[in-house]
């Protein structure tokens, strides 16, 4: 154990109708990784924003390497060696990558009126070599780089600028850095993170809890804006953490596996050597009624672009898709949703969701059509409708006219969701559907997957991660640089074991 | 929430500002209905709104549409909804098709006004019993002695170029008429080009720019009004032709006269802003007080092109000693002085 | 609970609204004659225009994009109205109507097929449709002596009802409903809010977009038919300055530029407030130099008053 | 194997894209579409002049006529690179303009401060882009409607100082210097230029140019990077308010007289030609350069026009037509994603 460097003495924060953070006690010690858990809501957010000076506490104290700190602000965190990668990614899309790597520090490189470019694109070629990105051209636009190039470019960032400032033992926050990641690319940020450990403090937020478990050397655990524990290294396994996060016990089985049904034996979707040049090619399958197919591959296996095709927001160069033995041709989402294929996005905030409109215009927005009487819609239909939908689907929502913003991710998820069965798809195409979403809503979406399996609609899912694809699915095909490898049966009780899988995919 | 307190606070304190600017003085309302304050000519036209308002203890409201025809009749209903029978009205409608809707709302009101410049020939002044009179210049005549003028300091023979006011613009197409009359009487003088600057200084020294690139030989530029005329000498002036290419407009601007005085302009016409100004609210306030009986009057004075000062190098001491140095001295009760001819 | 929530909801709405009883009672402080009904005739002929293109207009701003080409629209409009009404008669209506129509649709075409921003797309498509007018009568037109009568169908009055208020309260209703109980409506509001997930979620995005300009350029003939009608005439700079009338109609009454929020209901609102402001100052006497400060000053004031900015996290 | 060597394996699938596509990615890159439009507008005028619009003096001419519009495009098209919005062009050119009408030898007031006149205009620019800057971002109001309402308070301002007069300037100096050349070249085509090598190494150079892009690319974002957004948009109004300034005294110099009037009409084609030029009005792409070439398309077909005797009725089509065009061909949609 280390010194404390970071201390947050009993915080408290306060919203209109919320207490964030109630008289919470923080601290971040010299060169450990600090795994930080929590459901969504539990006050990490607010937590973060006041160590990087984006909001401050109504009470409590804030001290920096034993002195008092008031941080107007992010790059005044950066400076006194506090830095955050955010979830959401924030890097500028149509700058270059070297821009966005030294953006509002260019004094660095001197402080004359012009830039030196040069200096600065040989400083970039090094930074990006020290996280493996040695291949990136530091003048290439981010806005064409792919979403993990733009983490590990993040994390060069602040390794950057930590050294920039000279800080000694910089802090750095790093909000969900392995949603965007493939299992090769956690284990190299891991090993980078491992490395620096021994001239930083990293605190580390996931929902990934093995990951947190496997990684950290003390974990805090936050809820309803209070600190219920503070372990060290092999003190909790991911049992006791999720317990002490949802403060009750959850089901033994992680997937509800219980609840699998065996699928029908009629198809529904059969697709036949499908092609889109470059992403992937002769890709075939058939998806029976009831079934969750789970498709599991690296980024650049082709899974996405397969279901972006299935989605009709990607065209096919040449096979063919039939949906209940009828051939179809997809050129638009219009043409896929007609014929009964719906996509819950994977980012569901840009994607999914009109996120300034109420709950119930994004429930009922592809079923208008039927709560028409001539050629105006009956209000009270449309009511009824987004009622009924918000009970099934378990939307916790003050009203029908409540903005989906105000909702949390989970309940956003949901209305996604019940936006595409309000439909009455018959097949859906799920996106990781528990990214960014909290442990007990995690459970809540596994249980209505199963439930509308069971009701006999037809699934085919990509998950955050290969244990879940595996708990969730009836069958998992498995994919690699564009084309099937495998297919893997995955009976309620014979589940393959991870490690049996993960070597097809690699 | 305290922001938008203050911001209610602010809304509050901008509208008790605008009650103390609101008129609280008595007297007739003397409405002046005129396109915009920022061209001289319009400027000159309120203060001699403003001087016989003055003269009388009337009330001068200046109202300027800014180009919108709504706003002009919209802004003249508000004048009468708040004066009713206690005003006069003096108009230069913004187009000419919308003194009709403005003498309806007028003659309802029974209120009596004078109007200038534009009216379509179908609209008949008399058919108005508070119409006192319609006023205006000869677009035409004004043309056609700009071009006669040009020509003559052309020595009768070269070419020109002209320049037209806005394009749907009564006034613009009259005296662009009068060009043409003016053109059919000199065989030796070709139009080269013509464009519209919509008269607007900047657009015509852009136009003219062009202009003397596709004709080097031009001799003279006929412009539909000064400021026009004055953006076009501007661009003469940069290419080093000025004195050798004469300009002629219309309106009197008093830098025009200057330009007349040395010799770079061949002619400009005053139509006297400031008589304008009084004259109109003058005629409309007699016949209110009863001193001239609109049911009586002739119809050749109900609607009159009044006289216009021509101004070319002969006479410019005698005008830049009139107009520029001093305001001429008008009589407003001398109702007809400048009277010329009907309107037919 | 659910009451107060619904009430926090609409609230620019209800503050655009005391911003126009707040200015009624200033102005009637300023002078009593401004709530006089003569002066109401005057304010609601001006507002019925506003309306009218502020209407089209706010279906436009509610997908995200902007019109600028409603002016040239409305004068159009009024010249073949003024040209066609002679020997058409009342068919001259329907005619310079789709003549709108028409003009709104190929704005819509221009935007969504060579996907092109509105803001460039409807300021070419401007510059097109007023040299057409030019062309078509570069001097002003009046109406024919043998048409006063079909034009006065706008200017007439029932009792003390205006047909211009009749006109736009049907104008009005019509634009309500299809907002609030359409399907169109309710795809404008889809793609304002987010244009992506609308096209994920297999809206026809374009075909929306086009009949939102296509409403538009409706709004803009009516606009243009009323103005036409009351001024007696029609010409190519008729509509000029209405474009940004327009715009400040639909922000004035709490509708976001960015799309998505505010609606048909601020429009009529934000139609009063500046159908007032303008006639107020003239009114009550202010100087004519001043007006035109106080106009952007209050624009300004009352953006800041209405506009619920706490939704957006960037202004731009 | 490695996820993001896969990602970086299967980018070049450009190279089988139809030729179409590949002549509009062409001309969306960089400033290349413009300097094609402009060579094809030049071309037509060349033979439907039969040679006149493409000769030296016509070539001046153009030059000439582009330099006022070009700092004004200039001006604005920082601002659009920020992603927002300035209709207050016109009133502030106007305000400027009527009072350093007063301040220079005129027959109106007796005061002469010369060419201090020129910080003066410029002190006036720049406050009221500052008032535009401080209302977009401290009350956080829409830069479009912020600055629209500063349209509306400047023109009146500029009406109520002026009164309507036009303000002759007698101090022949500045009129030399507006209507002069050097070597042919005419001044205010090379003031033009010089604003745009500032602006242009600004842009590509400094700290302050990346934070344009950064706030035009994503505003939150910058904000997080640590970049003070405010202070940079605020600095941004006003420096766009200063060089309105600049080309209000130009416009004042070139015509020996100032008026309310002398900022009307110059707005619309301002965002005409930085539109032309391939400026994205979401903000973030395009700069100085495309400003330039923008300018000089919009005056090259101005000027044109003229010398082809086109139909003033016809001309705000020629116009529409041009800008629906240049932009449907430039415009890299890629970027812009979603067309509002």
């Amino acid at each position: 154990m280390g010194e404390t460097i970071l201390e947050l003495k009993r915080a408290k924060k306060a919203f209109p109708g919320v207490t964030a953070l109630d008289g919470v006690d923080f601290r971040v010690e010299r060169n450990e990784i600090l795994g930080l858990v929590g459901e969504n809501g539990a006050g990490k957010s607010t937590l973060m924003k006041i160590l990087i000076g984006l909001q401050t506490v109504d009470e409590g104290e804030y001290f920096l390497r034993g002195e008092r700190a008031a941080l107007d602000g992010p790059s005044a965190a950066i400076r006194k060696g506090i830095g955050m990668v955010f979830q959401e990614g924030c890097m500028i899309p149509n700058l270059s990558v070297m821009d966005n790597l030294f953006l509002g520090n260019e004094d660095s490189f001197g402080r004359g009126p012009l830039m030196p470019v040069k200096a600065m694109a040989q400083a970039a070629r090094g930074e990006l070599e020290a996280v493996g990105l040695g291949r990136l051209n530091p003048k290439s636009t981010v806005g064409d780089i792919s979403s993990a190039e733009k983490q590990m470019l993040e994390i060069a960032r602040l390794l950057w600028l930590s050294r920039l400032y000279g800080v000694d033992n910089p802090i750095l926050i790093l909000d969900e850095p392995t949603t965007v990641l493939q299992e090769s690319e956690v284990e190299r940020l891991f090993s980078i993170l491992g490395a620096l450990k021994a001239r930083a403090s990293i605190v580390f937020i996931s929902h990934r809890l093995e990951e947190v478990v496997q990684l950290s050397d003390r974990i805090v655990v936050l809820k309803d804006g209070r600190l219920m524990a503070d372990l060290g290294r092999g003190q909790a396994d991911v049992k006791a953490i999720e317990r002490l996060m949802v403060g009750h016990e959850l089901a033994v089985e992680h997937y509800r596996e219980s609840m699998q049904t065996d699928c029908g034996s009629e198809v529904v979707l059969c697709v036949k050597e499908l092609r889109l040049g470059g992403r992937f090619e002769d890709f075939s399958m058939d998806l029976h009624r009831g079934e969750i197919v789970s498709l599991v591959g690296l980024m650049g296996s082709g899974k996405e672009e397969v279901c972006r095709c299935l989605g009709g927001s990607e065209v096919p160069d040449s096979g063919s898709i039939a949906v209940h033995g009828k051939p179809a041709r997809f050129a638009s989402p219009k043409n896929a949703i007609d014929a009964g294929i719906g996509i819950v996005p994977i980012d569901r905030r840009n994607d999914g969701l009109a996120t300034s409109l109420d709950v119930m215009s994004n429930i009922n927005l592809l079923i208008l059509d039927r709560m028409r009487s001539g050629p105006f819609l009956k209000p009270a239909l449309e009511k009824a409708s987004a009622r009924r939908w918000v009970e099934e689907c378990l939307i916790k929502t003050p009203s029908l006219q409540t903005s989906c913003s105000t909702l949390s991710g989970g309940n956003q998820q949901k209305v996604v969701i019940a936006k595409w069965l309000a439909a009455e798809a018959a097949i859906l195409v799920l996106d990781h559907p528990t990214r960014g979403i909290d442990v007990g809503a995690k459970d809540e979406i596994y249980r209505r997957i199963r439930a509308l399996a069971a009701a006999g609609l037809s699934i085919i899912i990509m998950c955050d991660t290969l244990e879940e694809d595996i708990g969730l699915s009836n069958r998992m095909i498995v994919m690699k640089d564009g084309r099937i490898v495998r297919e893997i049966p995955c009976p309620k009780d014979a589940k393959p074991a991870p490690v049996a899988v993960i070597g097809y995919i690699v | 929430m305290k922001k938008t307190l203050v911001l209610v606070l602010a809304v509050l304190l901008a509208l008790s500002v605008t009650t103390a600017f609101a008129q609280k003085a008595s007297g007739v309302f003397m409405g002046t209905a005129i396109r915009s304050l920022e061209n001289p000519y319009h400027a000159v036209w309120a203060r001699g709104a403003q001087s016989f308002a003055d003269s009388v203890g009337g009330i001068a409201v200046i109202q300027t549409c800014e180009g919108s025809s709504e706003k002009q009749l919209n802004d003249i209903k508000a004048l009468i909804a708040k004066a009713g029978k206690n005003a006069v009205f003096s108009i230069d409608p913004n187009e000419s098709p919308n003194v009709i809707p403005i003498a309806k709302a007028l003659e309802a009101a029974g209120v009596y006004f004078v109007t200038y410049w534009n009216k379509p020939d179908t609209v008949k002044v008399t058919d108005y019993p508070h119409w006192v009179a319609h006023i205006s210049f000869s677009g035409t005549l004004a043309g056609e002695f700009m071009g006669n003028e040009l020509f003559k300091s052309m020595g009768g023979k070269g070419k020109i170029v002209a320049l037209q006011g806005m394009l749907a613009n009564t006034t613009a197409i009259e005296r662009y008429t009068g060009l043409q009359a003016a053109l059919k009487k000199a065989p030796g003088i070709t139009l080269a080009a013509v464009d519209t600057a919509e008269w607007d200084r900047t657009k015509a020294f852009e136009k003219m720019k062009s202009f003397l690139v596709a004709n080097p030989d031009v001799g003279g530029v006929w412009a539909a009004n000064d400021n026009m005329a004055l953006g076009a000498l501007e661009a003469i002036r940069a290419a080093g032709l000025a004195g050798k290419v004469k300009v002629v407009g219309c309106d009197g601007v008093d830098e025009m006269i200057a330009a007349v005085k040395a010799g770079e302009a061949a002619a400009t016409v005053i139509n006297p802003a400031f008589w304008q100004g009084g004259m109109g609210l003058s005629l409309a306030l007699a016949a209110k007080d009863g001193k001239i009986n609109v049911k009586t009057l002739p119809v050749e004075k109900r609607a009159f092109f009044a006289k216009a000062v021509e101004v070319t190098s002969a006479n410019i001491d005698s005008i830049i000693a009139t107009y520029v140095k001093g305001t001429p001295k008008y009589d407003w009760n001398d109702y007809y002085g400048s009277y010329v001819a009907p309107i037919k | 609970m659910k009451m107060k929530l619904r009430i926090a909801g609409i609230k620019p709405i209800y503050i655009s609204l005391g911003m126009f009883f707040l200015l009624v009672a200033v102005f009637t402080i300023g002078d009593r004659t401004f709530i006089s009904l003569y002066n109401a005739q005057t304010i609601l002929n001006a507002v019925a225009i506003l309306l009218a293109v502020g209407l089209g207009q706010v279906c436009v701003i509610l997908t995200g994009g902007i019109d600028l080409s409603v002016g040239s629209i409305m004068s159009l409009v009024s010249v073949v109205f003024m040209l066609v009404i002679g020997q058409l008669g009342a068919w001259a209506y329907p005619v310079v109507m789709v003549l709108g129509l028409g003009a709104g649709f190929l704005n819509g075409l221009i935007v969504s097929k060579l996907r092109i921003p509105s803001f460039i797309a409807t300021l070419g498509t401007q510059g097109i449709l007023i040299s057409v007018a030019y062309l078509l009568s570069a001097s002003p037109l009046s109406v024919p002596e043998n048409s006063y009568g079909l034009v006065d169908i706008i200017n007439g009055s029932i009792g003390p009802v205006k047909n211009v208020w009749i006109i736009g309260l049907v104008l009005f209703a019509g634009f309500f409903a299809m907002q609030a109980y359409t399907r169109l409506g309710r795809g404008i509001m889809y793609i304002g809010a987010n244009e992506r997930m609308s096209y994920l979620s297999g809206l026809d995005i374009d075909r929306i977009r086009i009949l939102a300009f296509t409403f538009s350029g409706f709004g803009a003939a009516v606009a243009g038919i009323i103005l036409s009608a009351t001024l007696y005439s029609g010409y190519p700079s008729i509509g000029g300055t209405y474009v940004l009338n327009s715009i400040a109609v639909v922000v004035v009454g709490g509708t976001a530029m960015t799309g998505g929020a505010g609606g048909v209901l601020n429009t009529l609102i934000g139609s009063l407030i500046m159908g007032i402001l303008n006639n107020g100052m003239t009114v009550i006497g202010i100087d004519v130099y001043a007006q035109q400060v106080f106009l952007g000053v209050l624009i300004i004031v009352a953006v800041a008053v209405t506009f619920d900015r706490r939704k957006l996290a960037i202004i731009k | 194997m490695d996820g993001l060597a896969a990602a970086a394996s299967t980018a070049p699938r450009a190279a089988t894209r139809p030729l179409a596509s590949r002549l509009l990615s062409f001309a969306s890159k960089g400033t290349r579409g413009q300097i094609v439009a402009l060579a094809i507008v030049m071309l037509i005028f060349a033979i439907g002049t039969a040679g006149t619009s493409v000769s030296l003096k016509n070539l001046q001419t153009i030059l000439s006529l582009a330099g006022i519009p070009m700092i004004i495009c200039l001006a604005i098209h920082q601002v659009v690179v920020i992603g927002a919005m300035d209709l207050s062009t016109e009133g502030v050119i106007s305000l400027a303009a009527v009072t350093s009408g007063f301040l220079i030898k005129n027959p109106f007031t007796a005061y002469d401060i010369g060419f201090w006149v020129i910080p003066v205009a410029i002190l006036i620019g720049g406050s009221a882009g500052l008032v535009n800057g401080l209302i977009n971002t401290k009350i956080r109001m829409p830069s479009f409607i912020a600055t629209l309402g500063m349209w509306w308070v400047t023109q009146g301002l500029a009406v109520i100082i002026g009164k309507g007069n036009a303000v002759k300037m007698l101090d022949q100096r500045f009129q030399n210097i507006a209507n002069g050349d050097v070597m042919g070249i005419p001044v205010t085509i090379l003031i033009a230029l010089g604003v745009f090598a500032i602006l242009f190494v600004v842009q590509r150079r400094t700290r302050f140019g990346r934070y344009l892009y950064a706030i035009g690319g994503d505003e939150t974002l910058a904000r997080q990077a640590g970049i003070k957004v405010d202070r940079v948009k605020v600095i941004v109004f006003t420096i766009t308010g200063c060089i309105y300034a600049l080309a209000s005294i130009l416009l004042v110099a070139r015509l020996a007289s100032s008026n309310p009037r002398t900022g009307k009409d110059l707005m619309f084609p301002a965002m005409t030609a930085v539109a032309v030029g391939g400026v994205s009005l979401s903000g973030g792409v395009g700069g100085a350069l495309n400003a330039v070439f923008g300018a000089l398309i919009v005056t090259a077909l101005n000027n044109g026009m003229v010398l082809m005797k086109v139909s003033p009725y016809l001309q705000n089509a020629v116009n529409g037509i041009v800008l629906i065009a240049a932009v449907a061909v430039t415009i890299d949609r890629k970027k812009i994603g979603i067309i509002k």
